[in-house]
């Protein structure tokens, strides 16, 4: 692991204990602390799920640590927190509430309605019509798309001819890693096989490698997977593999999953990850709202444009030549040249 | 003199009752010594604290002349004493093999058991003595006979010297009784000592040496079988002490109530245990079942209330035949039922008094209407039914029916069926256990129901209740009415050898 | 062909778990006790094979071993509670079942928060890996299903299948064992102790149970959460129940089971199994073992005296 | 002092004594763990009444509001469903039948009133009684399999309810994804007629989730109780779960007894789906796994000693721990020490024949 990480998610132990980081004051002199808290709600996984609600707080924890202000979670425990928890942090008249995932968008709407002057950011979905919510959602087409065309160039180097995609569960959110890897694949080899199969859970390991164990036995090379803890069975069956000396890959989401893959020292399984920053997302809304410009009402697009996704700075499963190519496409993405579709061929 | 087992005034003591009161049990070597005496009178204590089941309270055991503490039945074990229970021990889907080396299996390589060894040892000791058990077959395969061999086989097995069987007859037909007996002449012969529970005279006459007979708890004596007769000793078990007469007159009996033609009822083994029965009780009267427990009698009163279907036959009610009817309909019919086990079947032991009142018509006004419980009715009728039958209970009404004395439960059961005024009573063994004022009390009941018109059929193992209750005696035996007697025309040993098989009479 | 050798090899991993803690519980139920814990008991295992390897691997090359048999102890300390509960203090044994699955879940994720700081234990490197033994790979068939990239605990489930047909069926133990779940007062009149039987019974569920849910972390997950078990420990009792309590009976349930999940990953690759819903792969275990309950329920299978407390007076 | 340890050694008080004794030791052992893992227990204490009443006891002196309602509104959203899982074990139980399947219940229950709601064209008077009908009558059929299977063939309820919840889960996940407009994590949003959403009641309350589904509540507690103790047919039922044999001999027909209190049972339990689909979401859901709110029945069912207003009462404690549950995690204090006492208090009830022993011990060592 010689690789900057983008994000500290090494040193989880710093993140986890709130009760300091309500404290920031104490913690560190800044001179002048501004009477501001941003909260988050988390779903079941909590802040340390190493996913999108780890990734938001983290992002939280970090505009904290850069600004002085304060910071406050509240995790669920079940879907029935949602809405209860929102208000708690609404009646306490925080400054920014934040909560990642499209499952939160009903009670989001809800309680934004009944707090009407309060500031509410949702990350994963487009909830509308409400002057003090902001939307933020990712291109996860586009950075899939790169993942797509790493995978490719990976397999033509080694003269393979299929890859593979492993879904969470079939819905449009999961779809758009689906496109746009299938996009990066063709765009790259168009006859290339992308093999491709869902899980029916974000958190079923057992299925996960089996599915993955499938797939490279039908002959994938690489295997991206846009399936959570799922994609963990994935990794594992990859690092297996790669141990016993077969010559497979796995791709890693919305964090760099590098770490993950790693077996036999330093070598990881993990080839590339497709990163979904939403910690730059939650970073970015709260300093807005911090500056007295909450964008409220609009829907943040996280693209390859402003850097809200992509692959990791670091790729050392890749060689120059490709990131190089892969950085050439990723030009195209953002001038427009080319179109990432959202919808995947199978649905056409 | 030489005995192998000595127990020396031996007390034992249960809650409320001596179970066991300074008796002494001397067994011979080489003998069959047969242990008699009523239900109740103490045998089976005596043979668990033989056993090491229970300790007791006075007493020494001596073994071969040596005084043993048998702590648990692993020292009688030690000691060469095997039981037969009454309830064999024996796990229904293993071999005869298993069943006989558990906790004693012989071993081969690998920590394997030997069951080819143990299968033949099995079945040399089985030649020797004749019992003819395949060691192989299923305990499930077998006959009730066949399987008490297996108990035998199992003492065997151990190398036992001293045999205890706990009415080993109970269960079994003629031919296997029989069987059986020629068994155990074969084991003295060996040189076994046994020691033979059971209330059958004949079979004591056919196979014990000597015999021992308790009554109430206490040691009344012991006899040279071959020097008393069978009337000698059902006088010696039943005891002559005895006997308040209970107050009646002469009975009147008038139409037939209850009908019983060709009844045939299978027990839970699914063997026979009413064969070919014909009954009639008539208003007015009061007819007892008397017999050797086991012999058919409860069976006959499940399948006369609705509990126990039966095999063939006719169940006629007033002149209808009730064998389709269901349980309710029976109740409602007019017939009552003190069962024989009143917390299986009497009483919820977690209602209260009252709810128990109502356990037969519940769900009939005053007590239901259109569904709906009505307390006040509910409660009414329980102060009148604790008023009327003196049923006392620490909170009245409201009392828990597990917090009440044994008595005042039956009691409660009595008031509950005979207040419904059934043209049928059935009492089942309706003083079992209950101190003598109560015993009094029920029996004046009974009579009253009978002088009020009602027909009462009373199933009893107390020859005393048998003889000063009822009108009409039927002597049941082995599932038959071996013979139907006068009340006032016959005596205790008279009933005592019909109940035991040694006597047929008028049917 | 090559499809079906994937399959059957994917199988054996897939239904190892079952398998191994299945026969858990089969001596638990031979014995007289009911165990419905063999969820909470494989959480408690798996969240310590996580824990410890976590721990381990970094000094040891033997650390996945070391966490199994941590597991397996994880496992029979949690089933001393069943066996105290339900065999000393007489308790209704599903109660204390469903409290001790609902136990381990809490457990385990708050011990992860006082060890790691977080809901889940910390990834491990190392745990299992699949490997291809070179030589017996070559073997017609019977290589490619059982020595082409298989985890080892596969041979351990195949071992313990066999060991508990033996133990059972051959030794005094055994014979013991059966005789305890099926009449008590019988064993006790022998003067072997009905408790010692039950609590042996109980415990070994708790040591396969423990090494079932270790297992099952070790060689499909990278760490220990919430969701590591997923029911597996009902798939189990269930393999139990249509095994008829027998060690190859929970052996063919178990790789029944594990193969109507592959089957489900598989469906795609089948037209004829394309047509139906992975929901119907997952209901399928259950639903079997209701009608599978239904059709013995004429017959006496199961031991007679599961789930009756032992009261020494009784007869 | 006296009087009280009396009181509590008294054999009759034990029906209550236990659950209480129960409780406390949960909560004790929960504490103990606490400490041993560097937590101050007081702070989940806070975190309860805060969860439950809305009281920040931090904010004492601070001149800001105390007190805020949405907290209590919030805690009876939480206790609803539970308190009526609860009345679906504790109703079985009452016939000597163990049901596990509550859960399942509740979410076939949750299933079929969305389904109605969505796919039944009707106006909202007639809709919603209809689909709150279809809620208990799925919660019932889902109980009458089990019960049916019991009576008849005599095969062991506890298996089968388990393996029913896992076919519930399955099976509705897939219907439900079927349904017009679903996506695969959830259907369409039900029209405002069809729930039990209620603005006044959200008001009044400061914007809770609380619903008109309280009334089913309050009515499932008192229908409890009434068929329990008001009618022949509880009696009946009673009779049956204390003594089958005495029932059979008073010709009660035992079999179909029992088969009816499971569909009794399963019938609360699936109004409790009622509760949580139309009155909590307004939605149905997908659910990734099982939540839990029938084994949390269990508990309460337990700890209410299997009684109508016991189940209300365990319902509003567990509600308590659940309700307190986010607030302790963001204290610090891991939110799993609720389930570690919740089921410590289910342990320590299975363990009462212990705890009896030692209370009659303590009566003959005085
Ligand atoms: N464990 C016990 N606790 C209390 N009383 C008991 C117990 N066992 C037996 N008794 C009582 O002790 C007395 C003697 O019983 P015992 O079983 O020895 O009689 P028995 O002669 O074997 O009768 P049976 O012919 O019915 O078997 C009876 O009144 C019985 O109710
Ligand atoms: N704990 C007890 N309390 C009250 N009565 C009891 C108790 N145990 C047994 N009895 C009664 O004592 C009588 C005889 O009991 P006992 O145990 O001697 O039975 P048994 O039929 O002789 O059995 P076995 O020969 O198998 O020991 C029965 O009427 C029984 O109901
Ligand atoms: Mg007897
Ligand atoms: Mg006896």
């Amino acid at each position: 692991a010689k690789k900057e990480e983008p994000v500290k998610t090494e040193e989880p132990a710093k993140t986890e204990e709130p009760a300091k980081t309500e404290e920031p004051a104490a913690a560190e002199p800044v001179v002048e602390t501004p009477d501001f808290t941003v909260g988050l709600v988390t779903d079941v996984g909590g802040i340390d799920d190493k996913s999108f609600n780890q990734g938001t707080w983290e992002g939280i924890v970090r505009f904290a640590e850069d600004t002085g202000v304060k910071t406050k979670y509240l995790q669920s425990a079940s879907d029935a927190d949602y809405n209860p928890n929102l208000a708690t942090f609404s009646d306490e008249e925080l400054d920014l509430i934040v909560a990642p995932g499209f499952l939160f968008a009903d009670a989001m709407s809800e309680v934004a309605g009944n707090f009407p002057d309060q500031k509410y950011l949702i990350i994963d979905s487009v909830v509308g019509d409400r002057p003090n919510l902001v939307s933020a959602v990712f291109a996860e087409n586009e950075g899939s798309f790169l993942t797509g065309v790493a995978a490719a160039l990976k397999a033509d180097e080694a003269g393979k001819d299929t890859v593979g995609f492993i879904g969470g569960m079939d819905f449009d959110l999961i779809q758009k890693f689906e496109a746009g890897f299938e996009a990066g694949v063709a765009a790259v080899n168009p006859d290339m096989k992308v093999l491709i199969e869902y899980a029916g859970s974000f958190s079923d390991t057992q299925i996960g490698q089996t599915l993955a164990a499938k797939m490279f036995d039908q002959g994938a090379y690489i295997i991206y997977h846009a399936a959570g803890g799922t994609g963990n069975g994935l990794i594992k069956e990859a690092k297996d593999r790669r141990t016993n000396g077969e010559d497979v890959w796995a791709i890693g989401v919305d964090r760099d999953q590098y770490a993950d893959g790693i077996y036999d020292g330093d070598n990881s399984a993990v080839l590339t990850s497709m990163m979904k920053r939403v910690d730059v997302a939650a970073y970015d809304v709260a300093a807005k709202t911090l500056a007295g410009e909450f964008p409220g009402g609009e829907v943040l697009v996280y693209s390859l444009a402003n850097d809200g996704v992509g692959i990791p700075a670091e790729n050392p499963n890749l060689s120059d030549e490709i990131v190089n190519t892969v950085n050439e496409y990723k030009t195209k993405v953002i001038s427009g040249e080319i179109e990432v579709p959202v919808l995947p061929n199978r649905l056409k | 003199m030489n005995y192998v087992i000595e127990m020396l005034n031996i007390t034992k003591e249960f809650p409320g009752i001596k179970a066991n009161d300074n008796v002494t049990l001397q067994v011979k070597d080489g003998e069959i010594h047969a242990l008699l005496g009523e239900n109740g009178a103490g045998k089976s204590t005596l043979m668990s604290v033989l056993f090491g089941l229970y300790q007791p309270e006075e007493g020494k055991i001596l073994i071969k002349g040596k005084e043993v503490n048998v702590k648990n039945p692993n020292v009688a074990n030690e000691h060469g004493i095997g039981m037969v229970h009454q309830h064999f021990k024996l796990v229904h889907n293993f071999t005869v093999t298993e069943n006989i080396i558990l906790g004693l299996e012989p071993k081969k390589s690998f920590g394997r058991i030997d069951i080819d060894a143990a299968a033949k040892k099995v079945a040399k000791i089985s030649d020797k003595y004749g019992l003819s058990v395949d060691p192989h077959a299923k305990i499930e395969d077998i006959t009730v006979g066949m399987q008490q061999r297996v108990e035998i086989l199992k003492m065997l097995y151990r190398n036992a010297e001293i045999l205890i069987f706990d009415e080993p007859t109970a269960v079994l037909t003629p031919q296997e009784i029989r069987e059986l007996m020629g068994i155990m002449k074969e084991l003295v012969k060996e040189g076994k000592s046994i020691i033979l529970i059971t209330h059958k005279l004949k079979e004591i006459k056919e196979v014990a040496d000597r015999c021992s007979v308790l009554r109430r708890g206490k040691y009344i004596g012991t006899v040279d079988v071959g020097s008393v007769s069978e009337e000698e000793m059902a006088e010696m078990m039943v005891g002559r002490e005895v006997s308040f007469e209970v107050e009646k007159g002469p009975a009147n009996p008038t139409d037939v109530v209850l009908k019983i033609e060709n009844l045939n009822v299978l027990d839970s083994r699914k063997l026979l245990a009413v064969k070919n029965l014909n009954l009639e009780v008539k208003a007015g009267e009061i007819l007892c079942i008397a017999g050797i427990d086991g012999n058919g009698q409860s069976e006959l009163i499940q399948a006369i209330t609705g509990l126990k279907k039966i095999e063939s036959g006719k169940i006629l009610f007033e002149g209808t035949n009730i064998e389709h009817e269901s349980i309710r309909n029976r109740t409602l019919l007019g017939i009552g039922h003190i069962p024989e086990d009143r917390h299986k079947h009497g009483l919820v032991l977690d209602f209260s008094v009252e709810q128990n009142f109502i356990l037969q018509n519940y769900f009939q006004e005053p007590y239901s209407i259109k569904g709906i419980i009505q307390p006040d009715a509910i409660r009414a009728y329980s102060e009148k039914l604790i008023e009327m039958f003196d049923v006392r209970s620490g909170q009245g009404s409201i009392t828990e029916a597990r917090s009440m004395s044994g008595g005042n439960q039956q009691k409660a059961i009595i008031a509950r069926e005979i207040d419904r005024s059934p043209k049928l009573l059935i009492a089942a063994q309706p003083t079992r256990g209950l101190d003598v004022g109560a015993i009094e009390y029920i029996h004046e009941r009974l009579i009253e129901e009978r002088d009020a018109g009602k027909a009462v059929l009373l199933m009893s193992l107390e020859m005393e209740e048998v003889l000063n209750v009822s009108d009409r005696i039927a002597v049941i035996y082995e599932g038959e009415i071996v013979g139907i007697l006068n009340a006032s025309e016959t005596d205790e040993n008279e009933i005592g050898l019909m109940m035991s098989g040694a006597k047929r009479g008028k049917v | 062909m090559e499809v079906i050798y994937s399959m059957m090899t994917l199988t054996l991993i897939f239904s190892t778990p079952i398998i191994i803690t299945a026969i858990g519980g089969m001596f638990s139920e031979r014995s007289g006790v009911v165990n419905v814990a063999l969820e909470g008991i494989m959480m408690i295992g798996g969240f310590t094979a996580a824990t410890s390897i976590v721990f381990l691997e970094k000094s040891t090359s033997f650390a996945p071993w070391i966490a199994l048999l941590f597991g397996l102890i994880a496992g029979v300390l949690i089933s001393l509670v069943h066996a105290y509960i339900s065999i000393n203090l007489g308790a209704e044994q599903v109660i204390s079942g469903t409290a001790i699955n609902l136990l381990a879940g809490g457990l385990t994720v708050y011990l992860s928060q006082v060890i790691f700081h977080q809901q889940r234990t910390q990834s491990f490197e190392t745990g299992f890996i699949k490997t291809t033994y070179p030589g017996l790979s070559k073997i017609p068939i019977i290589g490619r299903i059982f020595f082409e990239n298989i985890y080892p605990t596969v041979y351990i489930a195949l071992i313990i299948v066999i060991a508990s047909w033996y133990v059972l069926y051959k030794t005094p133990f055994g014979l013991r064992l059966r005789a305890t779940g099926e009449h008590p007062q019988a064993v006790d009149s022998v003067g072997i102790s009905v408790y010692k039987m039950r609590y042996i019974g109980v415990l070994l569920s708790g040591a396969l149970g423990g090494l079932g849910g270790a297992i099952m972390v070790l060689t499909f997950d990278t760490q220990y959460t919430i969701g590591s078990i997923h029911g597996v420990g009902f798939i189990a009792l269930a393999s139990l129940i249509f095994g008829k309590w027998k060690p190859a009976g929970v052996l063919g349930a178990s790789l029944f089971f594990g193969f109507s999940q592959i089957l489900s990953v598989y469906s795609t690759d089948f037209a004829f199994l394309a047509k139906f819903p992975q929901e119907f792969f997952k209901i399928l275990p259950y639903l079997l073992t209701i009608v599978a309950l239904l059709i013995f329920s004429g017959s006496s299978v199961g031991p007679k005296a599961a789930g009756e407390p032992y009261d020494k007076g009784q007869r | 002092m006296k009087k009280i340890y009396d009181y509590i050694l008294d054999e009759k008080n034990h029906h209550f004594i236990i659950p209480a004794i129960s409780i406390i030791l949960g909560f004790l052992v929960g504490s103990i763990i606490m400490i041993f893992s560097g937590l101050n227990p007081l702070d989940m204490f806070a975190s309860i009444i805060r969860g439950v009443f809305g009281i920040t006891l931090s904010k004492i002196g601070t001149g800001k509001a105390i007190f805020n309602a949405r907290y209590l509104g919030e805690y009876f959203v939480f206790a609803m469903p539970i308190i009526l899982t609860g009345l679906s074990v504790a109703f079985a139980f009452r016939t000597g039948l163990f049901n596990i399947g509550a859960e399942g219940q509740m979410i076939v229950g949750s299933f079929a009133s969305v389904v109605v709601a969505i796919l039944v064209p009707l106006p909202p008077v007639l809709l919603l009684p209809l689909v709150i009908l279809a809620g208990a009558l799925a919660g019932a059929i889902w109980g009458f399999v089990p019960g049916i299977l019991k009576a008849k063939y005599n095969v062991h309820e506890v298996v089968v309810t388990i393996m029913m919840n896992y076919i519930a889960l399955f099976m509705t996940n897939y219907y439900l994804k079927k349904l017009p407009g679903s996506t695969n994590s959830k259907t369409v949003a039900l029209v405002k007629g069809a729930t039990l959403k209620s603005d006044f009641l959200s008001d009044i309350t400061n914007h809770s989730r609380l619903n008109w589904g309280f009334i089913l509540v309050i009515i499932a507690v008192f229908s409890f109780w009434y068929i329990i103790e008001k009618t022949t047919f509880g009696y009946e039922l009673k009779a049956v779960g204390y003594n089958p044999d005495a029932a059979k001999y008073a010709g009660i027909k035992v079999n179909s007894r029992a088969a009816l209190s499971m569909v009794i049972a399963g019938a609360y339990a699936g109004l409790g789906g009622t509760v949580l689909a139309i009155g909590t979401f307004g939605y149905g859901r997908v659910l990734p796994q099982a939540e839990g709110y029938g084994f949390t029945g269990i508990a309460v069912a337990l700890v209410g000693g299997n009684t109508a207003a016991g189940s209300l009462l365990g319902g509003l404690l567990f509600g308590a721990l659940n309700a307190a549950q986010p607030i302790m995690q963001s204290s610090g204090i891991p939110k799993d020490i609720a389930v570690i006492i919740s089921s410590m208090i289910i342990l320590f009830i299975a363990m009462q024949n212990g705890i009896k022993m030692l209370l009659e011990r303590l009566k003959g060592g005085k």
